[in-house]
């Protein structure tokens, strides 16, 4: 203990006591109820990363959950106002680790609709190659982690498979494996390698079948289906009202994608469904990720087809950005829901103000809500089903 | 019922397929060309320009250089702080004359934060380890600098 | 000297000849779980499209005695706050009953490692129910929110799959007419079909009890990693978490011996060797395990709990009720 | 299977056992407050009880299973008792939050 | 692997024993050096990490432990609780207010333990080594055995850490100490 | 006692009553109340173990199973559903105390001499109890020809007690 | 792979590098021009060369119809500005009418401004914005609403009794802009820990005081 | 000594072993081989990291009580199945009556039970 006491004074954190928390036990000295205060992370295997939930129980149900959050605030949108806008897209990279691609994007975007920017089309079909790539590595991520959560082993590590073929071809064509920097203000960094768009129509066949996979391991699986059916379900309201977005959003039945709402790029030249659930529970978020992939895949060949053989892939752009003042906001649909860039420019090549909308952020709002009364397996279930990525939570 | 034993039809058909796993130390990963792992650096090629100093997000690029005789600046030492790159690239895509590179070396994990910090001369043997394991993909660079040697 | 079983009075050779068969059977019973361990890495390993251990000794096989050594030497600590008396005989109580449950396992066709017992089935199930005492005291001695709620659970689990268990018990000795595990496998090789064939609801309904049983999933509840961290064992270090893991995997040994005996006719079997039928069988079993953990979600503690009252423990009277009324009326 | 042969355990050894396992669970009812090990306590004198059930069945004048066949009764019986027993202290500590003797004192009702 | 780097120091230590037992042993010569040599086996054969992640590179740690690189080849497998874990992977960025529970999750693990710092985050807080909220290095709470660079390190990366770690408990059950950052 | 045969199932007795009485003495002295409990499995263990030695297989196997078994779990049950922690208070001498053991020990003293005066018989040596059965076939037999209505009454009593203790522990909706 | 290929290969990833090269030899010329130029002067030139964009001229239209539906509610003073944020309509609200004005807007038959996207405080010199992004989800209206309030004591009304989705968002904005938000349920720092002094999103913040 | 003294001593004897063998790793060789540094931190409880809020011995649900009593009842039941099982081939068909009735009698309890939700665990 000496040495952690050290530690603290050394970094300026007091410990934490309890009266730095919403929640409380009953303090009569006399009754030892049977409630307790129960820390769920931030070391603990289901939170997914440094996210700390405190839970008071009885007995294995849960009365109150507090989410406690900020063990990973990196201070983001501090040190963004100290860089340029194109040294803040590796920043982006590392925000929603999941969903790099689609966090690169949604920062050019902003920045390229301040600028009103023209993108040349190879950049743009490029652009959505691999942001709907990304957003199936996102959700095959997802796939695993909530699977293991709930104890099966095996999809976790089947995911992996084919997200390292994603990765893969994202290490080919920017060089990295998870924080690409792919992107840059006015079209993307490279050009597709020979071979890549090949390899990428080669992956559609395959990764239609493992969802096909997927779907026989999982969601026929009656366990499975006992263990989300009908738990942490919600109604289009309570998900508006917490200005839930993304597939929190639409598993309640609520169609809502700004892919087709406020179409970005390109994505108005695709065909493409937006699936929604129909009773808003957990299942149905499950599935929704499978079905988005399934979309995501249309979209990708769409793309293959349509791309242009060649052409440039960065427009005319400034060496030095410098946006002109003004505020500007703008979200496109991230993985895990409406992700969007807020820049208050005052017409530095810095911005003045640059604040992430960070859907999981949003999103994990409810969890109190949806766990009260709930148990504790329950309570696995149902925060595995909010899919969120801490780094994004915390910025 | 049915969907538990379709479930276990799926893990059974996946015991005979073939294993996936690379066999790393012994199987050395092929990483493509683009692959962004530990810089390297052309000392000859260098103009002191500073832009990827300037560039650097975490500012872990320190240089400095003299002027030789001929009124050309010549670079003295070129330092990257590798405790704090996070390889993102900007520097060599700012750089005007491709003498910081992106090489494929990936194993430099070490017992001291010291060794992280790497100078001028690692950096270059960098460049020459990577020439002798890709010499097709560096000829047209070497050729450039004949070119303009 | 290895016909110790009938010896009147006891020679001394005979003695010598049942602490070999003691110390037989221990070594058995830590090779086949030492190994076990590693075919699970392996098996589980080879579902997931993966190599599993193979840089320990050659094929990776000396990778669990690496993991059992390091345990060993791992430093032991005993947290604080625990109950410090309790903490540390936990283990030791359930360890102890995992092991006497492989006396009565008949192995092969002569016995020599095999005690006896006329209350052979009943002998199994009443000692691995001492096992629970372990795994709660060790959850409540921990002092730890997430033991105490694992080792809470995994004594309710427990008992509530002990009592279909044995029940489904019942059938097979209405029709052996005995609960020495002997007789069973002679009754058996007499009657000419396996248990598993007339008893396969009893069969099924001691799958599911047993799985629960071992902590297995569907059913690793107790030690739910992803809810409980690890369950009752979350502050149990080095060779005192090693205890924990021998006794639930020499469990699972004696569990597929259980099996083998009641249901798949022992050690008998043609052209092969009596051990070696005896061991394919187990292995099924053991194989069986590995699988549903590649495949299957865990079921939540609630549904936990009521399957067994619900479905379980109704199905087991059932498959009783029908088999005593057939003996009843078709003998 | 001719079960356990000859019994060379006079039979003063096993009563004088139970003798003893009795008082001990005597005294332990008399003196203890906690009210589960008042329960225990009784427990142990129901298997001293049973000790000389069992010990009879093998050892009386005419050896046979009744002494077994009680001792299995009494058991059952024991097992309802404590079941019952500690519900019954279940129900008092919740309302009293208290597990001892002296506190169910009905004056302070 | 290249170790020229390590300085190495001639030191024995044998565990279970008080220093002045420890120094009549060294004087006695290395009676116990095939002990040391077999549990350093052991150990760098069975080495649990804790599972542990703390941003990005914990993607790339886990998937160093799936199919494709596959961890346990090396014997690691991933335990969540601290007491059964031998090396802490410290995958991501450390705040100031994660530091001290990381501390005591290093306090909790038993001995012998180790800690790899994965990516320039844990080293030396990385892209965010301006921010407020930052420790600059995960070895201002922790001593550090291994130092991996990379944001994040590549699966092989890690891998080669770890192998580097290995190399470290077999050198030192050798009676050379491996130097400490 | 000295003048005992040392055949080996007096041994073995020896060295079981020695571990009954050790267990029972621990299980009232012990403070905590969840040793007493851990004690007291080690006092039915025991007994188990002095049934197997009379012959009483089956007996044995129900005392581990009921006893040691489902008993002592409820007992700890019932520990850690009221007070974990609870502890006995260190020995007094109060006078109730005292009167308690001088009672128990004039009684222990009492049956001692009791039990020495009498003759007791010795077994028919050789006898079968099992009647060539195995123990648990023969007890089966006997249970079932011969004491048919209080077999039927254990059903009875199993269910009035499973009912009463449903509703003596179940936690009223008001509790909550 | 033939030697073209490789040679296409390996020339790939120098392309952007060239055109950024390109761009930087033009740096002076007018493609960049704009964006290089005094900022302020950037503005009025694109204001004056470039037509009115008609997505600016809609949306500052879309603002007044907002103001006038509050001023007829709450007042004229209610409305202390009106125009544009980029092409978002942008009405400015006096703090005291905030949170009366959102949920006005949130349940008005004609707006329906049910859903909050994005919540954003932003320190200028001499005072604290709070920037809403509120959209109809069944109009298809996207509207940004502003408050203002002093930089000490920097106090707004809360919106959480309308928007239960801005609990956190109001508590970051406390967290690191130090404003507080009155008649919050919960205005704890978020993600910060208790204790921690300054609030380092102010523009005005020093790590080491 | 007949075979019955002979099956149990060999269960005495995997007794004795099964203490022997965790005594000896545990207490004997075990703290030869172990290293053994205490440090206050080290014994403090674990929680996910962080130093944990109040004991976690507090008064439990009374729901697992009802499990175990519910055990405690089918286990004598199973207990009495037992000798009537193997039996059984001699008895005949009142011992089957005699039985049914029995199970019935449980049955209504389990009933009774399922009734009272009892086996609910929420």
């Amino acid at each position: 203990m000496a040495q952690t006491e050290e530690t603290l004074e050394r970094l300026g954190v007091p410990a934490d006591k309890l009266e730095h928390h919403r929640l409380r036990l009953d303090d009569d000295p006399d009754v030892r109820t049977e409630e307790m205060l129960l820390n769920v992370g931030p070391q603990h295997p289901s939170t997914h990363g440094v996210f700390r939930l405190l839970v008071k129980i009885r007995g294995e149900t849960i009365l109150d959950a507090e989410p406690v959050i900020g063990y990973l605030h990196r201070g983001t949108e501090k040190l963004a106002e100290d860089l340029q806008y194109t040294q803040i897209i590796p920043y982006t990279d590392r925000l929603d680790y999941l969903a790099a691609m689609l966090n690169n994007y949604a920062l050019c975007h902003t920045v390229e609709e301040a600028l009103g920017l023209e993108i040349p089309e190879r950049a743009e079909y490029l652009r959505v190659i691999v942001m709907e790539l990304q957003r199936i590595a996102s959700h095959l991520l997802f796939i695993g982690t909530y699977l293991l959560d709930l104890g099966a082993m095996s999809p976790f590590l089947y995911v992996f498979q084919e997200r390292e073929r994603i990765v893969q071809m994202f290490n080919k064509i920017c060089g990295a494996r998870l924080t690409y920097n792919y992107m840059r203000i006015g079209g993307v960094k490279w050009d597709a390698p020979p071979g890549w768009l090949d390899e990428v129509r080669a992956f559609v066949p395959f990764m239609k079948e493992r969802i096909k996979m997927y779907d026989d391991l999982i969601t026929g699986n009656e366990i499975f289906l006992n263990r989300t059916r009908g738990i942490g379900q919600y109604d289009t309201e309570t998900a508006l009202k917490y200005g839930l977005s993304g597939i929190n959003l639409r598993c309640t039945g609520f169609a809502w994608d700004l892919r087709r709402k406020k179409p970005y790029s390109i994505y108005d030249r695709f065909e493409f469904d937006i699936p929604v659930g129909t009773r808003g529970d957990c299942f149905d978020r499950y599935y929704l990720h499978l079905l988005e992939m399934q979309q995501s895949l249309r979209i990708v060949e769409q793309a293959l087809d349509q791309i242009p053989d060649s052409g440039p892939v960065l427009g005319k752009v400034p060496k030095l950005i410098r946006v002109p003042k003004g505020e500007y906001y703008s979200g496109i649909e991230g993985a895990r829901g409406e992700l969007g860039f807020y820049i208050v420019s005052d017409g530095k090549d810095k911005p003045y103000r640059l604040k992430i909308r960070k859907p999981s952020f949003v999103n994990l709002q409810l969890l109190p809500e949806l766990l009260r009364g709930q148990n504790i397996a329950n309570l696995i279930a149902i925060l595995g089903a909010v899919d969120i990525v801490l780094g994004e939570v915390d910025a | 019922m049915f969907g538990f034993l379709k479930g276990l039809g799926v893990t059974l058909s996946q015991l005979p397929r073939k294993k996936v796993t690379l066999q790393y130390p012994d199987v050395m990963p092929e990483w493509p060309e683009r692959f962004r792992g530990v810089h390297r650096f052309i000392p000859e090629l260098c103009i002191v320009c500073n832009q990827c100093a300037r560039i650097c997000p975490t500012s872990c690029i320190s240089l400095s250089g003299t002027r030789d005789e001929n009124k050309k600046l010549r670079i003295d030492t070129y330092d990257i702080n590798f405790d704090i790159c996070i390889l993102c690239d900007l520097c060599t895509e700012v750089c005007p004359t491709e003498s910081i590179l992106m090489s494929d070396t990936f194993e430099l994990a070490s017992y001291s934060r010291d060794d992280l910090y790497l100078d001028m001369h690692w950096l270059y043997e960098n460049e020459l380890r990577y020439e002798r394991a890709h010499p097709d993909r560096v000829a047209p660079a070497q050729l450039e600098k004949a070119g303009e040697a | 000297m290895w016909d110790w079983q009938n010896a009147s009075p006891l020679t001394g050779l005979n003695f010598v000849a049942m602490v070999v068969g003691a110390v037989v059977v221990l070594a058995i019973g830590l090779g086949v779980v030492t190994y076990t361990i590693y075919a699970e890495r392996k098996v589980i390993g080879w579902m997931q499209g993966r190599i599993g251990p193979n840089r320990v000794g050659p094929f990776g096989l000396l990778q669990s005695i690496a993991d059992i050594v390091k345990l060993l030497i791992k430093e032991d600590v005993v947290p604080e706050r625990a109950d410090r008396v309790l903490f540390l005989l936990a283990p030791v109580i359930a360890f102890i009953p995992s092991f006497m449950v492989l006396a009565v396992i008949p192995f092969s066709a002569r016995h020599p490692f095999t005690a006896n017992l006329a209350v052979g089935a009943l002998y199994y199930i009443a000692l691995s129910a001492i096992t629970i005492h372990g795994v709660m005291l060790g959850g409540w001695a921990s002092n730890n929110k997430y033991a105490l709620i694992g080792g809470m659970r995994s004594a309710a689990q427990m008992l509530s799959y002990e009592v279909p268990l044995g029940l489904s018990l019942v059938g097979v000795i209405l029709m052996a007419g005995s609960l020495n595990l002997n007789d069973i496998v002679e009754a058996q090789a007499r009657s000419g079909w396996w248990y598993i064939v007339p008893q396969f609801l009893g069969f099924c309904v001691f799958l599911v009890a047993a799985t629960a049983e071992l902590n297995r999933t569907p059913f690793d509840l107790p030690e739910a990693e992803s809810e409980l961290v690890a369950g009752y064992h979350v502050e149990y270090t080095g060779f005192r978490f090693a205890f924990f893991m021998l006794t639930e995997y020499l469990y699972l040994f004696a569990m597929g011996g259980l099996m083998a005996t009641l249901f798949l006719g022992g050690w008998t079997g043609p052209w092969l060797p009596g051990w070696l039928w005896f061991a394919i069988k187990v292995f099924a079993f053991i194989f069986f395990q590995f699988w549903l953990r590649a495949t299957m979600p865990r079921i939540r503690v609630d549904q936990l709990m009521s399957f067994s009252w619900k479905v379980l423990l109704p199905l087991a009277l059932l498959n009783l009720v029908v088999t005593a009324v057939l003996k009843a009326f078709l003998s | 299977m001719g079960g356990a042969g000859s019994v060379a355990i006079p039979a003063q050894s096993l009563l004088a056992l139970a003798a003893i396992l009795f008082c001990v669970g005597l005294y332990g009812a008399l003196t203890k407050r906690n009210l589960i090990i008042v329960l225990v306590s009784i427990e142990l004198m129901l298997n001293a009880v049973n000790i000389n059930l069992v010990a009879f069945s093998r050892l009386g004048v005419a050896p046979n299973l009744n002494g077994q066949v009680f001792a299995l009764f009494t058991i059952t019986v024991a097992a309802a008792e404590i079941a019952v027993g500690l519900a019954l202290l279940l129900a008092v500590f919740r309302l009293r939050k208290t597990s001892e003797v002296k506190d169910l004192d009905l004056h302070k009702w | 692997m290249d170790l020229s780097r390590a300085r190495q120091l001639p030191v024995i230590e044998y565990e279970g024993f008080t220093p002045e037992e420890n120094a009549e042993l060294r004087k006695a010569g290395l009676v116990l050096a095939p002990l040391e040599e077999l549990k350093a086996w052991a150990r760098s054969n069975s080495l649990w990490p804790l599972t542990f992640g703390l941003a990005c590179c914990a993607i790339e740690m886990m998937a160093t432990g799936a199919s494709h690189y596959d961890l346990d080849r090396f014997g690691i497998i991933f335990r969540a609780s601290p007491r059964q874990a031998d090396v802490m992977i410290v995958a991501g960025t450390v705040t100031k207010k994660m530091g001290p529970l990381l501390r005591r999750l290093y306090e909790q693990m038993a001995e012998p333990k180790w800690v790899i710092a994965m990516g320039v985050c844990a080293t030396a807080g990385g892209p965010y080594v301006r921010s407020y909220s930052v420790v600059k290095g995960v070895d201002q709470i922790v001593p550090v055995d291994v130092y991996i660079p990379g944001c994040p390190p590549s699966p092989p990366a890690l891998i080669y850490g770890l192998n580097l770690l290995q190399q470290k408990i077999r050198r030192e059950a050798r009676g050379r100490r491996v130097m400490e950052a | 006692m000295l003048g005992l045969a040392w055949t080996p199932p007096m041994i073995a007795f020896l060295v079981i009553s020695l571990l009954i009485l050790v267990c029972a003495i621990m299980a009232i002295s012990f403070r905590k109340v969840i040793y007493m409990a851990l004690a007291i499995g080690g006092v039915f263990l025991g007994c188990a173990a002095v049934y197997i030695l009379l012959g009483a297989e089956f007996v044995g196997a129900a005392q581990i199973l009921i006893y040691a078994g489902a008993i002592t779990i409820l007992i700890m049950f019932a520990i850690m559903l009221t007070n974990h922690e609870a502890e006995e208070p260190p020995a007094a001498w109060s006078v109730r105390n005292i009167a308690a053991a001088v009672g128990c020990v004039l009684l222990g003293v009492t049956l001692y001499a009791v039990i020495r005066s009498q003759s007791w018989p010795h077994g028919a040596a050789g006898a079968d109890v099992n009647q060539g059965q195995s123990n648990p076939v023969a007890v089966g037999l006997a249970l079932f020809q011969h004491y048919t209505v209080p077999f039927e009454l254990v059903s009875l009593l199993l269910i009035v007690a499973l009912v009463g203790a449903v509703i003596l522990a179940q936690e009223r909706k008001e509790d909550e | 792979m033939s030697e073209e290929e490789r040679k296409a290969e390996t020339t790939a990833p120098q392309a952007p590098s060239a055109a950024s090269a390109a761009n930087r030899a033009a740096g002076a010329g007018e493609s960049g021009a704009k964006a290089e130029a005094k900022p302020a002067a950037a503005k009025a030139q694109a204001a004056k060369a470039a037509p009115p964009d008609p997505r600016v001229e809609a949306a500052k239209a879309v603002a007044e119809q907002i103001k006038q539906v509050l001023v007829r509610e709450f007042g004229e003073a209610a409305v202390e500005e009106t125009g544009v944020a980029h092409r978002t309509p942008m009405v400015r609200v006096r703090k005291q009418d905030w949170p009366k004005a959102v949920e006005f807007l949130r349940t008005h038959p004609d707006w329906k401004l049910n859903y909050a996207e994005c919540m954003a405080g932003t320190d200028y010199p001499d005072y604290i914005e709070i920037v809403l992004y509120v959209q109809s989800t069944e109009l298809g209206h996207f509207v940004c609403l502003k408050t203002r309030t002093d930089r000490d004591p920097a106090e707004v009304p809360s919106l959480v009794a309308s928007h239960p989705g801005l609990n956190w968002e109001e508590r970051e904005i406390y967290d690191l802009l130090g404003v507080r938000f009155t008649g919050h349920p919960d205005l704890r720092r978020i993600m910060m820990w208790e204790g921690f002094k300054g609030h380092p999103l102010r523009k005005d913040y020093r790590e080491w005081d | 000594m007949s075979p019955y003294w002979n099956a149990y001593l060999y269960v005495v004897l995997f007794t004795l072993f099964g203490l022997l063998l965790p005594f000896a790793a545990l207490w004997i060789i075990g703290p030869i081989l172990r290293p053994n540094k205490p440090a206050k931190g080290k014994l403090t409880t674990y929680e996910s990291g962080l130093e944990p809020f109040g004991d976690a011995h507090v008064r439990y649900h009374a729901r697992y009580y009802l499990f175990a009593l519910l055990f405690v009842v089918f286990d004598v039941e199973t207990l009495f199945l037992y000798p009537w099982a193997a039996s059984f081939h001699q008895l005949g068909l009142f011992a089957l009556a005699e039985m049914l009735l029995f199970i019935v009698m449980l049955a209504i309890g389990l009933i009774y039970a399922w009734r009272k939700k009892v086996l609910e665990w929420t």
